[in-house]
């Protein structure tokens, strides 16, 4: 019992000394306090930025963190506004700021034994929104955005009004010789839009492709079998379908069944087509949108059942395994070439050209950069440029 | 009605998207985050839409005793099962005291719970295993494809070789008498970090400017072909 | 154990389709599927639907009083909750499409949905995969490397030799990608050696993918052996 | 692009070319041993780690202690093989370094695989003293529909795209989240993605516009797609499938199942290349007959 009472004595005396000392020694206040309204944002924020108070490395009571103060006028109370961890040397102040309103701001720097100092007075700030970004990486974007919208648009107009070459792609005369071997052998031919909902670039290049397939299928007078993931996939599909054989001027021919909605997730639907290829075997598969890995087991199970197979995808990975396991692939924007050159709407073709007048600009701008790395040293003019580019 | 106001809400919903990113000022930020809160449940409708189509579809394939409505009936009775499991155990299992009903409902996949038990007992298994099988096609494509018989086909069979070896540790242990630095493993690195990121950028490069331009078109509602044909 | 050997039984069937397409196969897979569909079915209601519908229109609210008086207090959330009503509005529209008649109605969330994605698309592509991608892209293909202060020739040339490689096959690549002129003369050789870049790069892609998918089967394996029948220690 | 045609089968084959169109049940029977009779067996084998690897562990290594890190567990139990040894051994180094971890989930699965891994790490004996709390040091806020849209959505605020945890508690009541608005107030971000929406989008939504240091762990599938990301910087790091797992394991100095797992990798791998080589050998016999 006496020992429990000294040890009790010894601690509280302890803890009061320790106390006493470390009161004694309230950390160094920050330094060079500056508040400036936050640039490029919706407003109602101000940036603090600091010089840290050295005592954060001190070994005893170090600076812990910071505390943000903010007041109406330079001689109000001031009030907490937010708080920085220690290191910092700047904090964004936003809790309960205005716009329009000018703020005066201080900050605390708190030691581990909650004493703390503070520091002189910033200010005053004025919170406001900008309607613009103006960090140099957005503008950059902004002006690429601006000269590609502008090539696309430029060359859509061009489309409609005279034609465009676009070379041609090897893989659209695969696709016919896949519609022309089904025919010779009566087999049916399946056609995949892949897993993607219909906002997906790689989708709507299906549906295009498909428009064509079932153009040539209804004249051919071919079965074609869709099964969907999607549930609008699916109904856009039937559509364009269904308009397919009208054009092709065999309405009658075209069968509701044919275009179905199978399930919405991943292996079910996989193992539903692998039955559908295995039972049907038919003479041609497309798989063309997008793919994730249900790509190998759809094209191994379609080399079982002895099928030619095209595909195109946007997905990088999966374009491997359709290399390997399929007879032809359209990489990537091969596929929406071929959905352009295949349905001949300018709006597709114009792009096409735009998307092409991009890779120049990209390519001359990436052999610019690449010479004026070379001769880094020699020329400055390239140095400016490649600074510039580089937005350092 | 049919197409024009879809278009007009597609051209409003992209620019907004669009041209927050530029400007900072209200009233654009908190348009573009109440539109993201109405995006989120309207894809959790989606995901539902695709459920019920398939309710349907085998509702119909059983009414009709189309071939393989068994496996409709199944698909159904599973479907219920889990369901059940989800909505309605608040009503057999204790709730802990202090929840209301509705914090006790949200504690519907807890470990224990019936619906943890077809989690962890009927779906992980199933699909687990399903994806597994892909083992042994990757297998099979890599030796009926894996072949020289073209320059470019001695290309891809030499990558994906010695990608192969580099990947483990046994590929470094069978040709440990090739120096430092040029082991099969660094080679491996060396291809994938390079060449083979050079590829994938301009694949990229492609791609992206593919998805710009349809996104444009559908922005500026050029592109109908969402929209499908008839109406 | 009666669990565990429901999984291994299911664990089983899925694998028999390897060797044939058989019954045990189709039941296990259609069990997949209905339980699959529930499973989102459920999650989504509970995950999705009650914070992002129901808790903010207040109907479940009685779990989220501080989130609702965190957008009072800033704002961030400027519209009142009842607007919340037409997300829901908008997510039974997508129903709709299951009535054939007034299927067409489901077009207005779809839009909705449509030029979100091409919106954030449009901008995200740019920035990361075309802006960012011109930087990286700027490679000096002389690249003198210093060790100790004085210049280091082997790995000097090492170090050019793969920018050199990396500028060639992202340039050459982009060549291959060009549709306004026909693969002929010296730009359809260029185009021929972006075609072995994209051959190595597909070839290397395989390989990689080759440890994930016998991953997967290790990990079923792996459940089979050890947690099912213990023949593992 | 194509490659050149696969020959057809014919009748009346000689040796080689029965070879060269092998019943793939054959392969199939092959794999299965191959990955199944190591796993009786230990294998030691020599791990290299890949500067990819290094980089991942040295990113959380270089955190400051009791830093708020967020982790978005983007994938489902097919992919755990790969994804969830990597979770189990970053919230083991995570934990020891005292970080505060906030879990999301963009796949409705992640929540329960967040809660699996989370599990194994807090049974580890070094971390029975701390008095971990939930709330207080970690949390999990749940799975969220919307995609992208949703990583978009967290520039701006947080709290409102995930307005209540796992549990059904308020978000803003988690002593964790006070003062969380956006990514700037997390000083690390984590995903474990296998697949979309994965870390391609994290890149482009969050990355890309809040300036957040992130590293991923991938499937040895999607990661071929990421290096790029990780050479320009836009991830510090990056884990690729099991060996990622290995890799990082091995730097930890823990080794796990993904360093055990790693004999039956070996020999598969094996197997595969054995075949590779003999079908090439019965192509070119094949061929010179004619």
């Amino acid at each position: 019992m006496r020992k429990l009472f000294l040890a009790a004595l010894l601690s509280t005396f302890f803890l009061i000394s320790f106390s006493f000392v470390s009161a004694q020694t309230p950390p160094a206040p920050v330094t060079n306090l500056t508040a400036k309204d936050t640039p490029s944002d919706k407003g109602a924020q101000v940036d603090l930025s600091w010089t840290a108070s050295p005592d954060e490395q001190r070994a005893e009571n170090p600076v812990i963190g910071y505390q943000l103060l903010v007041a109406l006028s330079s001689d109000s109370p001031f009030v907490a506004v937010g708080k920085a961890d220690a290191g910092a040397s700047g904090a964004t102040a936003k809790d309960g700021l205005k716009n329009d309103q000018s703020y005066y701001f201080k900050v605390r720097a708190y030691a581990a034994d909650s004493s703390f100092s503070e520091s002189e007075v910033a200010g005053p700030a004025t919170p406001t929104g900008q309607w613009w970004n103006t960090q140099p990486n957005y503008i950059w974007i902004f002006v690429g955005m601006v000269m590609l919208v502008g090539f696309i648009l430029y060359n859509i107009r061009k489309a409609g009004k005279e034609e465009l070459y676009i070379r041609p792609i090897a893989g659209i005369n695969a696709i016919d010789e896949g519609i022309g071997r089904a025919t010779e052998m009566g087999k049916p031919i399946l056609y995949i839009c892949g897993l993607g909902d219909a906002a997906q670039a790689a989708t709507i290049a299906a549906f295009s492709v498909l428009g064509r397939v079932a153009q040539k299928v209804a004249q051919y007078q071919s079965r074609l079998i869709v099964p969907c993931y999607d549930p609008i996939v699916f109904s856009i599909c039937q559509d364009v379908v269904k308009g397919a054989y009208l054009n092709a001027g065999r309405p009658e021919a075209y069968n509701e069944k044919d275009v179905f909605f199978v399930t919405q997730d991943q292996f079910p639907y996989m193992a539903a087509v692998n039955g559908i290829m295995l039972r049907e075997k038919p003479a041609t598969n497309f798989y063309i949108g997008q793919f994730y890995a249900e790509s190998l087991m759809l094209a191994e199970t379609g080399f079982q059942a002895g099928s030619i197979q095209i595909a195109g995808t946007d997905q990088l990975i999966q374009m491997s395994f359709f290399i390997v396991a399929c007879d032809f692939t359209l990489i990537g924007e091969e596929m929406y070439a071929a959905s352009a050159y295949l349905s001949k709407e300018p709006e597709q073709i114009g792009s096409i050209k735009g998307q092409d007048w991009g890779k120049v600009v990209f390519a001359s701008l990436s052999l610019l950069g690449v010479v004026s790395a070379l001769l880094e040293h020699k020329i400055g003019f390239f140095e400016m440029l490649k600074k510039v580019l580089l937005a350092e | 009605m049919r197409r024009e106001i879809p278009l007009i809400i597609t051209s409003f919903v992209g620019f907004l998207f669009v041209i927050r990113f530029f400007i900072p000022h209200e009233p654009f930020a908190s348009m573009e985050n109440t539109a993201s809160s109405w995006i989120q449940v309207i894809k959790a409708f989606a995901i539902w839409l695709g459920i019920l189509n398939l309710l349907k579809i085998s509702g119909e394939k059983i009414y009709k005793k189309d071939k393989g409505w068994g496996f409709a009936a199944i698909v159904i009775a599973s479907f219920l099962a889990i369901s059940i499991a989800g909505f309605f155990f608040p009503f057999w299992e204790t709730r802990t005291p202090g929840d209301s009903f509705i914090e006790h409902a949200r504690k519907f996949q807890y470990p224990g719970t019936s619906f943890d038990w077809f989690y962890t007992y009927v779906y992980t298994p199933l699909s687990s295993t399903m994806f597994a099988t892909l083992a042994f096609f990757i297998a099979s494509a890599a030796f009926r494809a894996f072949r020289a018989r073209s320059f470019q086909a001695t290309l891809l069979l030499l990558a994906g070789f010695i990608v192969m070896l580099g990947s483990v540790p046994v590929g470094n242990a069978l040709f440990s008498w090739l120096p430092q630095g040029w082991q099969v493993s660094d080679i491996a690195d060396w291809i994938k970090n390079y060449p083979q990121v050079a590829g994938q950028r301009a694949i990229q490069i492609g791609i992206a400017l593919g998805i710009i331009s349809t996104s444009l078109r559908l922005i500026l509602g050029v592109e109908r072909s969402h929209l499908g044909g008839e109406g | 154990m009666v669990s565990l050997t429901i999984a291994g039984f299911l664990t089983l069937g899925i694998m028999s389709f390897v060797y044939k397409d058989n019954p045990v196969y189709k039941l296990c897979e259609s069990i997949f599927i209905g339980v699959s569909a529930g499973y989102y079915f459920v999650s989504i209601f509970y995950q999705s639907l009650l914070p992002q519908l129901t808790d903010k229109i207040g109907i479940t609210g009685e779990l989220s009083d501080s989130a609702l008086a965190y957008y009072r207090e800033t704002g961030s959330l400027a519209s009142p909750q009842w607007f919340n009503l037409i997300a829901a509005v908008l997510g039974v529209m997508m129903l709709l499409r299951l009535v054939p008649k007034i299927g067409w109605i489901a077009r207005w969330p779809l839009a909705f949905v449509i030029g979100s994605t091409a919106g954030l698309r449009l901008i995200g592509e740019l920035q990361t995969n075309i802006m960012a991608q011109i930087q990286k892209s700027i490679l000096p293909l002389w690249d003198p490397q210093y060790i100790d202060g004085s210049l280091n020739m082997a790995a000097s040339v090492g170090h050019s030799l793969t920018n050199i490689v990396m500028v060639a096959g992202i340039l050459t690549g982009v060549v291959y990608f060009f549709f306004s002129k026909e693969h002929k003369g010296v730009f359809g050789g260029t185009a021929k050696v972006g075609i072995w870049f994209l051959m190595v790069t597909f070839g290397a892609a395989f390989g990689l993918t080759v440890m994930s998918r016998m991953s997967l089967l290790i990990g079923r394996l792996d459940f089979l052996l050890r947690d099912w029948l213990h023949l593992l220690g | 692009m194509s490659l050149p045609e696969t020959p057809t089968p014919r009748t009346g084959q000689d040796f080689w070319e029965r070879l060269a169109q092998l019943d793939r049940r054959i392969i199939f029977a092959f794999i299965f041993l191959a990955l199944a009779i190591p796993l009786f067996f230990t294998i030691r084998q020599p791990i290299a780690v890949s500067p990819e690897g290094r980089a991942y562990f040295e990113a959380i290594e270089n955190l400051p202690a009791g830093s708020k890190v967020l982790l978005s567990f983007d994938f489902d139990p097919p992919s755990s093989p790969e994804l969830q040894p990597m979770a189990e051994a970053t919230f083991k180094q995570l934990l020891t370094k005292n970080c505060k971890l906030v879990v999301i989930a963009l796949w409705p699965q992640g929540p329960q695989q967040a809660e699996k891994a989370l599990a194994v790490a807090l049974r580890d004996p070094q971390f029975k003293d701390l008095k971990l709390e939930y709330g207080e040091n970690y949390a999990n806020l749940g799975f969220m529909a919307g995609d992208e849209v949703v990583i978009q959505k967290m520039n701006s605020d947080l709290p409102s795209t995930f307005p209540s945890d796992y549990k059904g508690n308020a978000t803003l009541s988690l002593p964790i989240m006070q003062g969380v608005k956006n990514y700037k107030n997390f000083d690390f971000i984590i995903n474990f993605s296998s697949g979309f929406p994965g870390t391609r989008e994290w890149v482009q939504f969050c990355v890309d516009r809040s300036g957040s240091k992130m590293i991923a762990g991938n499937t040895a599938v999607q990661a071929p797609e990421n290096y790029p990301y990780v050479r320009s910087g836009q991830l510090k790091g990056l884990l690729a499938g099991m060996k990622g797992a290995a890799e990082y394991e091995t730097v930890v100095g823990k080794p796990g199942k993904g360093v055990s797992f790693m004999g039956a990798q070996s020999v598969s791998h094996l197997v595969v290349i054995l075949f590779v080589i003999l079908g090439n050998i019965a192509y070119f016999a094949s061929r010179r007959k004619k």
